[in-house]
């Protein structure tokens, strides 16, 4: 009898609370979204997963010794699974399109501005009463408007380490919610002329650039902005191993293997910190809000920005390719793309949407910097 | 609050701006390097004629798998059967 | 002179004892079984050689800053290899034959009998003088009985650190062994009618009772039992990564290069326990012959209970499937399909013994739980 | 001894009783799965109909290899030369 | 104003100094080598680029808590990575013309005369008053004239931690410099009629012999010196995995993903100890000298090698082949072949010098476990 | 320096004298390895006879991927309907 009690007592039944029972369904729901809705499922199902494991009593997954725990304080803790994650992002990255039209830089700048505003909504909260976001927690849940989940999850483990899942969580959600949340942003501020706007075709881009480009990039920033190196130092390496045709092995395995095995184990572990106590209070709906906020003025900037640059410009620009400056690759070029067929159905704004695209994560990567160079420990 | 509010209309400041600043020089560097490419050009390549790289490095390199060639040889002569009556 | 004299006195010659050649031996002993006899190769031949590397006086392999060393504290003291492993097991896992037949589990619950009964038989032992197991060292040995190798190893890593390398062995030896340690069991428990039973084809299962399946197991693990959940919860993993169809990247890494990095690593830290204190002992003569006892009850359990089964049934169950209940995927089943071909040669029972087969892993894993639960530390 | 005797026979009538129960449980758990299945029906799907994943999946997405399309045209040519005649 | 001057503060700009631009020129002058002219990529390509990352001021890439910090703390400094890459080679390797002549051992074991003569210089440099090697570090320099990459580094980071950078950058570029450095040395040192001399087809070995040497080179190398047993051990484990043929996966595994994977890593964490203080030194011209003599010596004494077997046989031998010993695969191999097809279009030596070139791998890591147990801590 | 490079003199003659014991022992190993082929001789496998270990290890095995068979099945379809013109 008395091990029976034993096993009761070690069953999770006497230990569960509503707190529990309630971040448990948040696991099923981000696995629902991930498997039905194919919501980023490559994170998003090792999160929900990972949420499962970590909020049961007595599992002990995320407790010392427990192996979410170890792969928490090895991989996230240190930064290294979202920098292995960026340089597989880097290796699988075609910088063409941007280096055939280099304007297409702006766009990925002025789309930042949904980060930076952010962080004004943010203090704004801290007039609500249950709000109190620090600076660095505020700039940690800004960088969700840079639609980048290795940025927002390195940024979140430096600045701001217990509202790192829910920064993931809402970092990925948003992303995959890019054609639900855009397409009504950039129709209003794009008159019907505007979304029609044809494009020149691309130059072709040798292979020598596509080269010297990740090397020009690590190079600036090296010198302007050091705290911006670990994340785009990575990624510029993934691109030049993929770009420089003489360590294809090497290329292959950072995009392939080594981003999917960091993949589930990042996964798993910020799902680990999905934890009730640290997901279950007002900072999370407060980050829901700031990060679809961020978004949106992310959005608006870049389409903004469009418009002024095809004001100013010989050349047409189409201002809805603006929206693709907030990062969220391919995703967001392809609702640029689909948009822009709605308008004028042979008019394919892929190609030229990507240049600001990828833009947008070097611009994101840049602001993660900034914001660890001015508010970081 | 005032003064975080203070606080953060710097950063809002001081971020874009340096965001447009480096992202502008990236822009000049982009140039440079076109620049350089048209003074010193290398043949275009276009990516049709780069031969896609395979997704895994064979250690033992032969051209086209045993299993490809057999599968291949096998479509062709049951064809040739088929075709031959 | 001098510098020969310090290189004899570096040889291993001066410093050789008896029981580190009978353990080179022992290492030569598990190569031959893995490469001439094709037992369980892809553990045994890491094992022997880290077995041949371990028990050389002055090599240092497993001394603090030998290779071996690190592998064995980084990834067997933590129990995260045999879990990567599991989850790998898990993603190549069909669970179809057991979904379509769930009383199937009731086979894979009598064999783990094998586990329980050889409690007593490692407390028996205890009666002859040189024999001294503690309840957790019993545990340890008996899960040998699960005939399941990342469950054993995690176990014996938790539980008995000191015996892991022969319980290793024990348990990957036997199930290499299945094909003839089962067969006379079966066939002395069974009449030739029995055998030669037909059973009804298995419905088709859909891919959402796939996807739930883990899922459910999960969340009953969780709740019933969280000591079970490392094992289960990635396993679990694992088998969500293949069945949901949307992460078939991360699926792959986990069934071929994640998996083989760490068998190629948890083979080596195994044989690197086999070290000639550890193994010449009696014990180790006490731990094989235990597992054997462990196998052949659990066996003749899954029998027993597939001929109450068939008793009590109105379909037919062909009670050799019961033997499959052990685990050792998928050698069992193939064991039960070949000794039912021999009693009638149109009786393919292949598929029919996958279910339990699969069901004696989960199985083991859950008594593997519940022997943490109540022994553990 | 005696002792230890005693508690290893607990273990096995607690230990096999709660993996029973356990495994029962899970039976009714794929009885209710099987049930929800049936109440909201998804299109069957045999192991045949769902195409086999690739075991590597490949980041630029092409339909057939170049190679294996090379190796196609030209075994598919040597045989048009050979019936030609 | 103020976070405009932080933000300056944080650049690079205010903290250059003119070392770390030579640094800086340096990485570029390694990618350079790398990607144009092809030198060794594999390795010289994440080297030259780590050795960006490091040289940065305020980046912290390879301080306490940066990337780059972690990855060597783990791999290198613990020797995993190379002794991970050394059981990738051993995978890779095809010891059949070794064992079809197994003479050809001898030659590996003359090319090592360059290593244990450079000891002497390295001695003889100190004489000059900027270099003060200690033997430690004359052994660790000596070792690149084993022409073996992961040897080397295994070597420097148990010997001489602070020499690692410039030593591994050395050993690459000389391995990659071998069509430039041997052929004169090779003309010179043989007659016209001795390039031309053809050889006797070597024999076809079973694959029971090809499974066998592996494990006859492990139980020397324990018995005989098991300082060698960390680097010949686990050469001999991927040769095994590799011949054994009943892991096939795991010796794919170890020879693509896992080598893959330990390559990167590597690279940058050598690259990460290219920092100006550590490089900008003289030591760093004496280890560029010296390891261009060892190469050079080590060449020359397999070429006399094979010219006095050739004396003593009754089979013809070219002593071309000679020059292969000292490893360097399968560089040199083809070095000797092109060289030989000068002199005699129809002598192909390739499959001839393979077997000293494999033999160079094993003689130059046995000289390794002669100056560990020597002169090691 | 004198004591460092009579030192470097004795590794010199120490190190090639072991290098060269060394690899001597392992010729005898060899020929001793040559001698128990011969004595107990296996089948004699040549490259060619021994089919080339595939790159991947697939779980599920499948003789000929779906992909290549449906590339391959197009291909001679195609091809058949231009010959029996
Ligand atoms: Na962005
Ligand atoms: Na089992
Ligand atoms: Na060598």
């Amino acid at each position: 009898m008395e091990k029976l009690l034993i096993l009761w007592e070690s069953t999770a039944i006497p230990h569960f609370e509503i707190k529990q029972i309630i971040m448990m369904l948040v696991g099923f729901a981000l696995l629902y979204l991930a498997i039905v809705r194919k919501f980023e499922p490559l994170l998003l199902l090792p999160i929900g997963f990972g949420a499962l494991l970590t909020n049961i009593p007595l599992a002990g997954f995320s407790e010392a010794g427990g192996l979410l725990h170890y792969i928490y304080y090895i991989g996230v803790d240190t930064g290294v699974f979202p920098l292995l994650i960026f340089m597989g992002v880097g290796a699988m990255t075609d910088f063409s399109a941007l280096i055939a039209n280099p304007r297409m830089l702006l766009l990925g700048a002025a789309a930042q501005f949904g980060i930076f505003a952010t962080l004004f909504g943010a203090i704004l909260l801290n007039g609500l009463s249950f709000f109190d976001f620090s600076l660095q927690d505020a700039s940690a849940i800004a960088i969700i408007g840079g639609a980048d989940g290795p940025t927002a999850i390195f940024l979140a483990s430096k600045l701001a380490p217990e509202l790192l899942g829910a920064i993931a969580v809402a970092a990925y959600s948003y992303m995959a919610l890019v054609p639900i949340i855009q397409p009504p942003i950039m129709k209003a501020l794009t008159t019907a002329e505007e979304r029609k706007l044809p494009m020149a075709q691309l130059r072709v881009v040798s292979k020598k650039e596509k080269i010297l480009f990740p090397l020009a990039v690590l190079l600036m920033t090296l010198i302007f902005l050091p705290s911006a190196t670990p994340l785009v130092g990575m990624f510029c390496f993934g691109n030049l191993l993929k770009e420089c045709g003489v360590v294809d092995r090497l290329s292959n395995t950072a995009q392939n293997e080594l981003i999917n095995i960091v993949t589930i184990f990042l996964g798993l572990a910020v799902g680990s910190k999905l934890s009730a106590d640290a997901f279950l209070t007002a900072e999370t709906l407060g980050i829901l809000a700031l990060g679809a906020v961020a978004f949106s003025i992310g959005t608006a900037a870049g389409v903004m920005m469009a418009k002024l640059m095809n004001k100013l410009s010989k050349d047409n620009i189409n201002p809805l390719i603006g929206a693709a400056g907030v990062s969220a690759v391919p995703m967001a070029a392809r609702v640029v793309n689909k948009v822009g067929l709605e308008s004028n159905p042979h008019n394919f704004l892929l190609m030229h949407a990507m240049g600001p695209n990828v833009a947008g994560v070097l611009g994101s990567a840049v602001a993660a910097g900034i914001l660890l160079a001015l508010v970081g420990p | 609050m005032a003064e975080q509010l203070m606080e953060a209309g710097v950063l809002l400041a001081v971020g874009m701006s340096v965001v447009f600043a480096f992202l502008t020089l990236l822009i000049a560097g982009i140039h440079l390097i076109a620049w350089f490419e048209r003074a010193f050009p290398s043949p275009i390549e276009t990516p049709s004629t780069r031969p896609r790289q395979e997704p895994k490095q064979k250690n033992d390199i032969t051209e086209v798998s045993p299993q490809i060639a057999a599968a291949i040889s096998a479509a062709v002569s049951t064809h040739r059967k088929s075709t031959s009556k």
